[in-house]
């Protein structure tokens, strides 16, 4: 399921039945970002503070670099302390009665008393905050607040940074640097870092890999294209965001394998085989995989599953408009183009349009069910 | 150690005692029952001067003294009223002024009747005793309001809300008092003799024995009387 | 067993909790919102009962609720009656003791009811007064607890200004622990330990029901 | 600069020198969405707080509906229960003792007894927590927690809503979810809605006007459309976290006024005769309307002020590829197309390529000049 | 003026508030963080010194304090001395009658600490020693400072357990509330007054400085 580093990296393993079900599996090698996505409520805070050594879950098993933090089994628990990690608190927690430059250099006990305070100015310079420094919480607006908790978390130089929507409250200009200093980070200092995030276009732009969560249960983890161009499930694709996901069944058609989807037999690059002849299965289309045809000139490769479509919806977003289209059995195709193309392509609301749904970009999915969480707790985990 | 009814005698005894000697003498006021426990406990008090003989005897028996002391003085009892009150009872009858607070009392009033508490201020047992003697002990019950010592009796009876009350006749006489207050004596025999017992603790040193032995001669015994003190 | 002591004992203490209360609790709360120059001063004076030995604190109000003293006179014009030597009298003398106890937790407690809750409240259409009553109470309840059970306890145990105000009167001001002490010094010392031990029972009860009862808040635990 | 309707919306004008210098005016009729946005620590909290009656301006005029809520030069001020809004704040602000259920209902004090429970049980599904009614806000997470405050801003039925990032906690899905009830509650009742938002397409997508602060400067309102293709400033086209911001100069060709940029001499549609030959501008060109020419088969519209650039950088994020492309003269031109228009224009890092500029796209702005609080207060507000 | 009573009295106040500040926080923590069935009357238990009349409690030291009892004869082993009627014994009484005040107000502050704040002391490598110091002990400070003033001012006033315990020994055990009483108790009403005064202007100044300079905390103002 993930690429396995011997002996280095994050590895975690959380079964529990309550009070907060849990039944998550990932890892994290050192040098990569780890993103946890998954609905409000799904236990990516509690993970975070399992790792951190602030919450004990029935079972579990936590490995840094080959060193064993947590080991339900064996009744074995490093302290929050010796874990060394730096964690921004989803509400922050910062010390009420610090200042700002006073919080960062608390978190900096390993380094000699001479360096901290302006070393502690520099984190907070690097996350926008000069002169600001010498502000209580108190005085602070939401996202500098947040600023002085990422400064404390990295001040610490951790082994392994966990943050829990770090960037959350802080204006997307400011948030796009913090992320360009994250990026640069991980260059330069080898450790895992796992970020808490509800900004998909986020967790695909910085990570390395997705695992997405959902009542607790981990489930699928991969690189940010696996996963939004190959969910696991349905389940996967719509906590994704995703949408063009359909029904449709397995037939031949001339001897081919072919997956029937309203009137339209389409050709598929990969799957088919693996499946028999008339059973029903889900499948996902990503949109940049739909190609819209050019009014009148059709072009090559625009012949791959040629579907015929009206246009239901158009939403500008600046350069980039979202169209829905509504195929004659109902199902709704959505997808983004260029507003310039849009243009240039006439579309508007009712109009009759053309489209490919390439051959590469459908991917068949072993049907509706929804991976539920099990009941069963394994004998003995199998680890590294 | 002393009974808070030798407050100012003693005090007086001690002044003209270091006069004449150049020892110096420390005073402790107090109850007596707190002193009789602090010295069976071991407290570093010299000579104990009680308002109780009984105590004495109890220290002794049980070790703390080497003999049973003597008796240095006899209390008397007076009744105290705030004065312009323009209302003291006439000494041959004393307790007048509590016959009025218990006939105002089934008026309504409520004119407080202060003594100290007999369960264990000697000079409580006194006040009960004479009152008993003039067949006041009942009805003078809802009247009645109890001091932790005889001072604190003599602090309510010349409260406001007080009528008057039985107390020592050493605070009456005392100059702190006297000005502010005037009374009656309650005759020897309305109740038992309030006899004052003085011993050495074991841990007496020269100049408590010295003390002693002088508070028996007739300078101190003076002293004591002019401040109501009889003496057998 | 001196029962009427007892009683006596419990209503003056849970008289003193029920009057005390509120002060504590206005007092307090205006105290924790304020901030003027003179304010440390402001607090140290409301501790001051504290410092006067009782005997004499007891023995300034003896003074004080006399009917030739302003504040004496002041009450019987009201009520007909003196103020030494009544319940009234020693009830409200344990007022007085018993402050420092009342406010000083209370106003704690009120400093550490985040501000932004208030304004959410008031957001939410709640009245200053729906304010106090539906969030500030709850949240400084366990400092309100602490407060009255400091007074409880310290007015069952308060002697010296009750005797000097009351005067021990049986059934009225003769209060257990005057009753104890008057064992103690009548020597007569397995009655002041039956009686010790029946106040001790009886706080611990009271007490610890209340705080039993109080502790269970599983809102405070997350 | 705002559109202005007779005595009904919200209107705010403040002004004060410190602690925090505001300088702020802007407006929201009823039944529109105005979205507040500008750098973390820019002011956005304190302007809601002073419109619910929170924060006292040293100078500052509220009118709703066109009733006077705050007039500090009358020393008018209503307090915050009189004003009736219905406010998220930013860190949710829960009542700690009281399940999610009872804050919600505290804030239904409008309606009989009987009604509030089953309606807040309503309010609290709207925003997708049944189940949870008992939870006190401890043992809820992050998003919960949000969204419990968000049902309780919205049960007191206020005549403003003013929503502090309600959403930023939330993923996606359920965000998505949100800001669709948002749409139809606003479709449903007529009151002014501000909302504060760092997520610039959530106030693209969500409001009919946004209005851009800077250190408590509201620097420009206008309509989405308005501000993305038409900043007043350099500096809003930055907040809004625009690039394609460049410097040129009025020069005449051929007796007719073009824009010199580099070596090009650009035609413009707009703006160009208001300004002066020789005269140094900032002109800005939003993305959609950078065209890329497609290989080998130029189209029509295509010849509009064509450029030729190397392609600097390419980021695919799922069906948008975003395009870095640096002209001769060093400046970048980004923009966004559609990941299988960029596949199957053969687009790759280092490859020529021409794009054209629309002329109708290029936006002249007045100079690189930085609006600054004025220091001045009038004597007089204009209002109306 | 008595001066050697005033300090003995000042010396009493601040040896006990000292000795049983760290007392009072650690039970006071360990009962805020403690979660168990029989917690309300263990808190219960605590204010129970207060209950009992102050002579009476001190009638009960004395004897417990006396060298044929346990306590006593251990601390003679101890230290070869007594405790009754020394200086050691009215501080170790002082200790006991004041442990009510000493630790409610402190445990009420350590509940209120955010248990984030803790967890986000440790995840910034801060050892438990540490984030007591650095973090909980500044944010419970208002709770501690209120129990100093509390015990400070409730020492300063206590009379009937140390005069019990005590003796009233001149420069030893004679505090200035015995003094006072004294001078009551022979109705040298000026000398109590002069006295009495003296004792409040102290307590107030004490109390107002440690109240003023510790009310300058901005970051409680946000
Ligand atoms: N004390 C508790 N008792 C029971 N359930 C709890 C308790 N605390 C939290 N939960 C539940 O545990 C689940 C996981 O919470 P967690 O904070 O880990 O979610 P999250 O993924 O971080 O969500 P968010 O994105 O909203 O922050 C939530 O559904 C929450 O309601
Ligand atoms: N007590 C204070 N004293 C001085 N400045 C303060 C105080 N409180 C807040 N500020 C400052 O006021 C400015 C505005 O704060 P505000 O909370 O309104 O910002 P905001 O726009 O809501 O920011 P964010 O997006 O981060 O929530 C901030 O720069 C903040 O640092
Ligand atoms: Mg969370
Ligand atoms: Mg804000």
């Amino acid at each position: 399921m993930a690429k396995s580093i011997m002996g280095s990296g994050l590895k975690v393993l959380v079964k529990q039945r309550g009070p907060i079900p849990l039944d998550a599996s990932f890892n994290c090698p050192a040098g990569e970002l780890l993103a946890l996505v998954g609905p409000s409520g799904s236990g990516k805070t509690t993970l975070l503070r399992t790792i951190a050594g602030l919450y004990q879950p029935e079972l579990g098993q936590v490995v840094c670099m080959g060193n064993p933090w947590l080991a339900t089994e064996r009744r074995y628990s490093l302290t929050p302390q010796q874990r060394k990690i730096g964690m921004v608190f989803q509400d922050y927690a910062l010390f009420p009665h610090l200042n700002a430059l006073a919080n960062v250099q608390l978190a900096m006990g390993h380094l000699p008393h001479a360096q901290r305070q302006s070393l502690a100015k520099q984190w907070l310079a690097n996350v926008r905050l000069e002169g600001l420094e010498k502000r209580f919480p108190s005085e602070l607006s939401g996202g500098q607040r947040q600023r002085v908790a990422l400064a404390r978390a990295l001040a610490r130089e951790p082994q392994v940074l966990l943050l829990d929507e770090p960037f959350s409250a802080v204006d997307q200009v400011t948030r796009r640097r913090l992320q360009r200093e994250l990026a640069l980070l991980r260059q330069q200092i080898s450790i895992p870092i796992i970020l808490v995030t509800h900004d998909l276009e986020e967790a695909a732009a910085l990570a390395d890999q997705i695992c997405v969560l959902h009542n607790g249960v981990s489930l699928q983890q991969g690189s940010p294209e696996t996963l939004f161009r190959r969910p696991t499930s349905p389940l996967v694709a719509r906590l994704l965001d995703r949408h063009n996901i359909f029904e449709g069944e397995i037939v031949s058609v001339a001897g081919q394998l072919r997956l029937q989807w309203g009137d339209y037999d389409l050709e598929v690059a990969e799957g088919l085989t693996e499946l028999t002849l008339g059973e029903k299965v889900t499948w996902y289309l990503p949109p940049s995989d739909i190609v819209l045809h050019r009014r009148a000139r059709p072009s090559q490769g625009e012949r791959e599953n040629p579907v015929a479509a009206t246009v239901h919806e158009m939403v500008v977003l600046g350069g980039i408009t979202s169209i829905s289209l509504r195929v004659s059995h109902g199902d709704m195709l959505r997808f983004d183009i260029a507003t310039h193309a849009a243009r240039r392509n006439q579309l508007a609301q009712g109009e009759q349009v053309y489209v490919s749904l390439l051959a590469e970009g459908i991917h068949l999915m072993s049907g509706n069910h929804v991976a539920m969480p099990s009941r069963h707790m394994p004998s003995k985990y199998v680890f590294d | 150690a002393a009974a808070s009814d030798l407050q100012f005698a003693l005090t007086e005894a001690a002044e003209r005692f270091q006069e004449e000697t150049g020892s110096e003498v420390r005073l402790n006021f107090g109850s007596s029952g707190n002193f009789r426990r602090q010295i069976a406990q071991g407290a570093p008090f010299e000579l104990y001067l009680s308002a109780d003989e009984a105590y004495v005897f109890a220290l002794h028996e049980e070790g703390h003294t080497h003999n049973e002391g003597v008796i240095y003085a006899i209390g008397r009892l007076v009744w105290l009223q705030r004065s312009h009150r323009g209302d003291l009872p006439d000494p041959g009858n004393p307790l007048e002024g509590v016959k009025q607070a218990v006939a105002a009392h089934s008026n309504g009033q409520r004119e407080r009747i202060a003594l100290a508490n007999p369960d264990h201020a000697p000079y409580g047992v006194a006040a009960q005793q004479a009152l008993q003697s003039a067949a006041l002990w009942e009805s003078s019950a809802p009247l009645r309001v109890l001091g932790e010592n005889v001072s604190q009796a003599a602090q309510f009876a010349l409260a406001a809300d007080a009528r008057g009350g039985l107390v020592a006749y050493s605070l009456a006489l005392a100059p702190a008092l006297a000005e502010r207050s005037e009374y009656v004596l309650i005759p020897e025999d309305w109740h038992a003799p309030l006899r004052q017992r003085m011993v050495l603790t074991r841990q007496a040193g020269d100049i408590a024995k010295q003390f002693y032995e002088w508070l028996q001669q007739a300078e101190a015994v003076a002293i004591l009387q002019q401040y109501g003190f009889s003496t057998e | 067993m001196d029962w009427t002591a007892l009683s006596v004992s419990l209503r003056l203490a849970g008289l003193t909790c029920l009057f005390l209360m509120p002060v504590g609790i206005w007092l307090g709360r205006a105290l924790a919102s304020a901030h003027f120059r003179g304010k440390g001063f402001c607090e140290a004076l409301i501790a001051l009962p504290l410092v006067l030995p009782p005997t004499v604190l007891g023995f300034y109000l003896l003074q004080q609720f006399g009917r030739d003293a302003p504040l004496g006179g002041f009450w019987a014009t009201l009520t007909g009656g003196g103020l030494n030597f009544t319940f009234s009298g020693i009830l409200l003398a344990s007022l007085i003791a018993n402050l420092p106890f009342a406010i000083q937790p209370i106003q704690r407690a009120f400093e550490n009811v985040p501000a932004n809750l208030r304004e959410a409240a008031w957001c939410s259409g709640l009245s200053p007064w729906q304010t106090f009553l539906r969030i500030e109470l709850p949240l400084v309840w366990p400092g309100i607890l602490s407060a009255a059970a400091l007074t409880f306890a310290h007015t069952l145990g308060e002697f010296g200004v009750i005797l000097m105000v009351g005067g021990a009167i049986d059934g009225e001001t003769r209060t257990l622990a005057i009753a104890i002490y008057d064992r103690v010094q009548a020597f007569d010392e397995q009655g002041a330990a039956r009686m010790s031990a029946l106040l001790l029972l009886v706080s611990l009860t009271t007490l610890g029901l209340v705080y039993g009862l109080a502790g269970r808040r599983r809102w405070m635990r997350g």
